[in-house]
């Protein structure tokens, strides 16, 4: 199997489905001849040209509207529209939860809307509060919007090529600080099917959950524990919404202990939207109430030591494990 | 001499090869525009309809106008909420419009989307939207499609002169001017968002010049006169059609009726209102068709009893639908 | 005491502080010479004049940020933006959360920013998908925000003043359908300080937690209850960021059994974060898991009977009571 | 005859009531911004500095001419993430901004807010933005504000020329005319936004236009020359501090630099980038200093050398301090 990074599955995933339906096309700022901003299109504008790999001019709520205007029209258009990164996105969100998520349900269903949002989420390095934000807990609060967060590249290339099939709108979140990590990519095409989380570790003695670059964090920690003889599942639930329920709960019922890791702010999080199921579903099995770790509950700083002790490390899941052990 | 005199006596539209038969379309367009209201606004003071209603009674030319220089069936209309006139004016029958308004499964929309949220997708009408200013770059993304799959389709959009203020209109008209794409933005210019004054919400004397620093054709129209609206939208629909190019059309219109049902319209003087009255889009429509000899005055009596029974018509059937099965809240979320 | 609505009660607050102190300005949409969408801002322009009470074009990103860049100047000026409805305040999204909440923490503490948005939040009647959200969920998970929700005229106007004279951006969400329920106010001045909850009623076998237009419907549910021996304490937290913990808390403690009534999403909502704290904090005083009432997690249809079915009602409260006392 | 000869040898600020003191000070702050970011860009090489950095190299005349031409105090300063050059043109001092990009507790903002997010209150200095179009309303808002209180400052905000594109700018110009604002819009047009030449994101051949639609005082200026750009601020700092009244400046300039330290640059070509600094501001204006008998070359070289000096103290000085405690993760996230 080739090994690949992330950057370079995310970008077979559209050039294999440009590939495979002209009706495909990727819009965004500095998608074309700049060839992405983190280099995720190189080379697609070369080999597709104008017509289908399209810089825009920096409007974030515009683009966002003139692709789902296009996939609305409902004749084989199926735009990816590229955010260069999530916090801009913020901009496009009337158009996101107002138009996209909302059209085929107003109209009755009389709309598809083949729609991919993606782009890369959460802090990078060193970027300050404005560029450093995991809004994944803001999108995955509405209905009628699919969320996913891929964390491997062979996830990333299936999970991106389900969503570019979709008729609905996905929000495909990826991690500028993951698009350099390596793995399999087989050659054979595949699909990972939307809503169908993975156990990305077996384990016994606890259930750690986690996405995107969070996952990284979680077999970390999991390492260092099974030094001192914790056995721990890490789970990725890969889409966020709708969450693989089963995957998590049937984990949690085995562990009968959790751990939380995300790469947002607490308050009203994914996390706590997982962690809430649990509690309530999973109740009786608990041994002790879920955990969660979260970035610091404040805007990224950008000094250097200050965003480390901001963000989420495999030492803190590891006393958070330990602390739903009673350790 | 004779050439002239002959000119003279030709009507206005003489060049722009409009049968009879379509000049009664449209004339009945903007009737039963006016009537379909007026009788939404009666069911509405009845309770019967819930919501919002924002009633587009006075700027029936404008709506009629525009769509009547598309072809039926692949071009594409967007619009603000101010979209029961409009959907009319596409063909959607009266009977589902006003079922929607009154929240029935038998509705445009099967009583999901509302008074604000009109779509016929088979027709082209692509809705019926509510954030003010929120649709103009749907529109130039259905554009943006049809000229994608090498299509020749036109869609316009129509939206209020106070949503040019905000900002994603700007965006959008960039777009569309640099990427060339078949779209015409008819901003409705009633004068009026809400209760503001245009003046009171926009710097510049000339609405249409918003559209100068895009360097996109741009020009105002008479949007109470349907031929006037009609010949604008022949040529604007020609530039798109065949150039992929857009253009922004203020139509200078009025709306009789008050913002919303809500509105107490203090903000206005009756003698205003009085005055746009005296243009009616219709009265002066019918006048023409009367002098062209195109219809008598029975003609015009005979079209309206027509329509005000249809009208009547689907309010009964409006009224007799049932409202949409309970299953029906969690259908359609996603495809 | 003056027996009040909630649309005079805010009114009130809002002519009392621009009396009190004239840096204090309201602007918005239809503020001034319309008396405001619903009235709330009835007289104002007459009273204070074009300088201090001032219609904005339809702009919400643009005025909002115009208010931002006004409070952080420090000279002395308190804006009031009136978001028409909260719905519309998405389009300004990126100037809240990415400007007035960050600009303090970003500069070190360099910038006070004493700035309210407020207006109508959530579902009204038959207004259809875009014109019916509640979007506390989406602000409340942001730092550097305070999210405030009034349930009665005092309540709103002691909040709000107290808004008013704080120093950081304060998000205060009424709801239209409650701006013509009427309470007794008092002549005299009051402040409610931000982040104190308040027990609506008092009981001792569950705990229901709600605000605004949801704390009528946890009371007449509590109503209910009371006849058949059921005796129901009402927690209203006012201020949902930062949340009074200790007073929900301290009621689940005794009550050992707790339902959420909200008018949101259930995904990942203010909801969710109480009934995770709880689930963490309270874990060995709960009977039975915590109970959410939400609005359907579907966008809201405007059809008079399936909006009705999407709400939170009194009976749906009744019946999660039932569930968490196991009768 | 002979007065005509003496108007050929006075300097063309002749008119401008610049002291050579002044003239001397804008030559040393653009100076003081090429040494200070030259070294900037050695020390993120060594990865002392970390994130984003967008240097200002190339567009220093558009920054200090502008600023020259402000009050110290009370005037107000919003820019976008590049930002460095400006916050030096206020006279924040070199150890305070090198130290901000160390991420260091003595830097500007405290090492918390970053490259991209300068701050200096007291100066004026309203930051420091990364959001592209996100500031401009929030520099409008600070004209609203000391327009409100009655006092005379003029707030002047600094944006790239992509940030137009964006519809909260338009939204903003909107409201600066509409309301009389003493705000100075000054689009920094370096011909690129990232790597997307302004020809492929912008329609339309003027980018001044933009402000057409809007009515509002505009034009371009040549942001290479300190003493042009001086000029036309000081016209536009008289019309925003005695009328109330905004200006959209257009500088056209040009960064000699990529957009950001992470810039391949593909997307020009060398000889654009020589032919442009041929026109270096820094140097042709230190040779017409020495032409007016302002100074000598020996005076140059001093500045140089002392500038240099002053910014090695400031690395030194960066390098040194602490960063800051672990406790200021939580502070300020409210007042
Ligand atoms: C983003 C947004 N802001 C505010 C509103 C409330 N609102 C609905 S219609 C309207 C006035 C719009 O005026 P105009 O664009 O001129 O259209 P008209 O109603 O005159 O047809 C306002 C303020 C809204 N629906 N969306
Ligand atoms: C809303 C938003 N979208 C995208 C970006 C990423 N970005 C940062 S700078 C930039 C280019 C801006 O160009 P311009 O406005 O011309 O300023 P310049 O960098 O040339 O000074 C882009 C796309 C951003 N910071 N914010
Ligand atoms: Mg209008
Ligand atoms: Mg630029």
């Amino acid at each position: 199997m080739a090994v690949l990074q992330i950057r370079e599955a995310i970008n077979q995933a559209i050039a294999e489905e440009m590939e495979r339906d002209p009706g495909v096309f990727i819009m965004g700022e500095e998608v074309a001849q700049y060839n992405g901003a983190y280099k995720v299109t190189q080379g697609l504008w070369k080999r597709f040209g104008d017509k289908r790999v399209i810089d825009t001019p920096i409007t974030e709520a515009g683009f966002a509207g003139i692709g789902i205007g296009a996939a609305m029209t409902g004749i084989g258009v199926r735009p990816i529209v590229e955010m260069m990164t999530w916090n801009f996105a913020i901009l496009a969100f009337d158009q996101i939860m107002n138009h996209a998520a909302k059209a085929r349900y107003m109209s009755a269903g009389q709309f598809r809307m083949p729609i991919v949002f993606r782009g890369p989420n959460g802090p990078a390095h060193m970027l300050g509060a404005q560029h450093s934000q995991a809004l994944e807990s803001m999108v995955a609060h509405v209905p009628g919007l699919i969320v996913m967060t891929p964390s491997t590249p062979y996830d990333a290339k299936g999970m991106l090529k389900a969503a570019i099939r979709d008729d609905n709108p996905v929000i495909f979140m990826e991690s500028e600080l993951m698009y350099g990590i390596k793995g399999e990519v087989p050659e054979e095409e595949y699909l990972i099917p939307i809503g169908k989380g993975d156990i990305k570790r077996e384990g016994t003695d606890v259930t750690i959950i986690a996405w995107t670059k969070m996952v990284a964090v979680a077999l970390k920690a999991a390492e260092e524990l099974e030094k001192e003889g914790i056995s721990a599942e890490v789970i990725d639930p890969r889409t966020l919404r709708p969450l693989d329920e089963e995957l998590i709960l049937g984990s949690v019922r085995k562990t009968n202990r959790c751990v939380i890791v995300e790469d947002s702010w607490p308050y009203a999080s994914v996390g706590t939207e997982i962690a809430h199921r649990i509690h309530t579903k999973a109740f009786d099995d608990l041994d002790a109430p879920v955990e969660k770790i979260n970035s610091a509950d404040v805007p990224m700083p950008y000094a250097e030591n200050l965003e480390h002790e901001a963000m989420p490390s495999p030492a803190k899941v590891v006393a958070a494990v330990k602390k739903v052990l009673y350790r | 001499m004779k050439e002239d005199k002959k000119k003279a006596h030709a009507p206005r539209w003489a060049d722009l090869n409009l049968s009879n038969e379509k000049l009664i379309r449209m004339y009945k367009d903007m009737l039963m525009i006016r009537r379909f209201e007026e009788r939404s606004a009666q069911e509405y003071g009845k309770g019967k309809i819930g919501g919002f209603c924002h009633l587009y009674i006075g700027q029936e030319a404008t709506g009629v106008g525009a769509i009547a220089a598309l072809r039926e069936h692949d071009d594409f209309i967007y619009t603000a909420y101010r979209d029961h006139g409009l959907a009319l004016a596409r063909g959607m029958s009266a009977k589902g419009c006003m079922a929607e308004l009154f929240g029935k499964v038998t509705g445009v929309s099967k009583g999901i989307g509302g008074s604000m949220h009109f779509y016929d997708v088979e027709k082209g009408f692509m809705g019926g939207w509510g954030i003010v200013g929120g649709h103009p770059p749907l529109a130039a993304g259905t554009a943006f499609a049809t000229k994608y799959q090498g299509r020749d389709s036109v869609t316009i959009c129509f939206m209020g002169e106070a949503s040019t203020n905000q900002g994603v209109f700007h965006e959008t008209l960039n777009m569309a001017q640099l990427w060339k794409l078949p779209v015409i933005f008819i901003c409705e210019n009633n004068g009026y968002g809400m209760g503001t004054a245009i003046s009171r919400a926009m710097a510049g004397e000339h609405l249409f010049e918003k559209a100068a620093g895009y360097e996109m054709a741009r020009g105002a129209v008479n949007g109470m006169d349907v031929i006037e609206m009609y010949r604008e939208m022949t040529i604007a629909i020609e530039r798109a059609r065949k150039e992929n190019l857009p253009t922004f059309l203020e139509a200078r219109t009025y709306r009789f009726r008050g913002h919303s049902m809500s509105d107490p319209g203090q903000y206005r003087t009756k003698e205003e209102i009085e005055e746009y009255k005296k243009r009616d889009p219709i009265e002066t429509f019918a006048k023409e068709l009367i002098a062209a000899g195109i219809v008598t005055e029975a003609d015009i009596e005979a079209f309206d009893e027509a329509i005000k029974n249809e009208v009547e018509e689907a309010v009964q059937f409006a009224d007799a639908s049932p409202q949409p099965p309970l299953e029906m809240l969690h259908e359609n979320v996603y495809a």
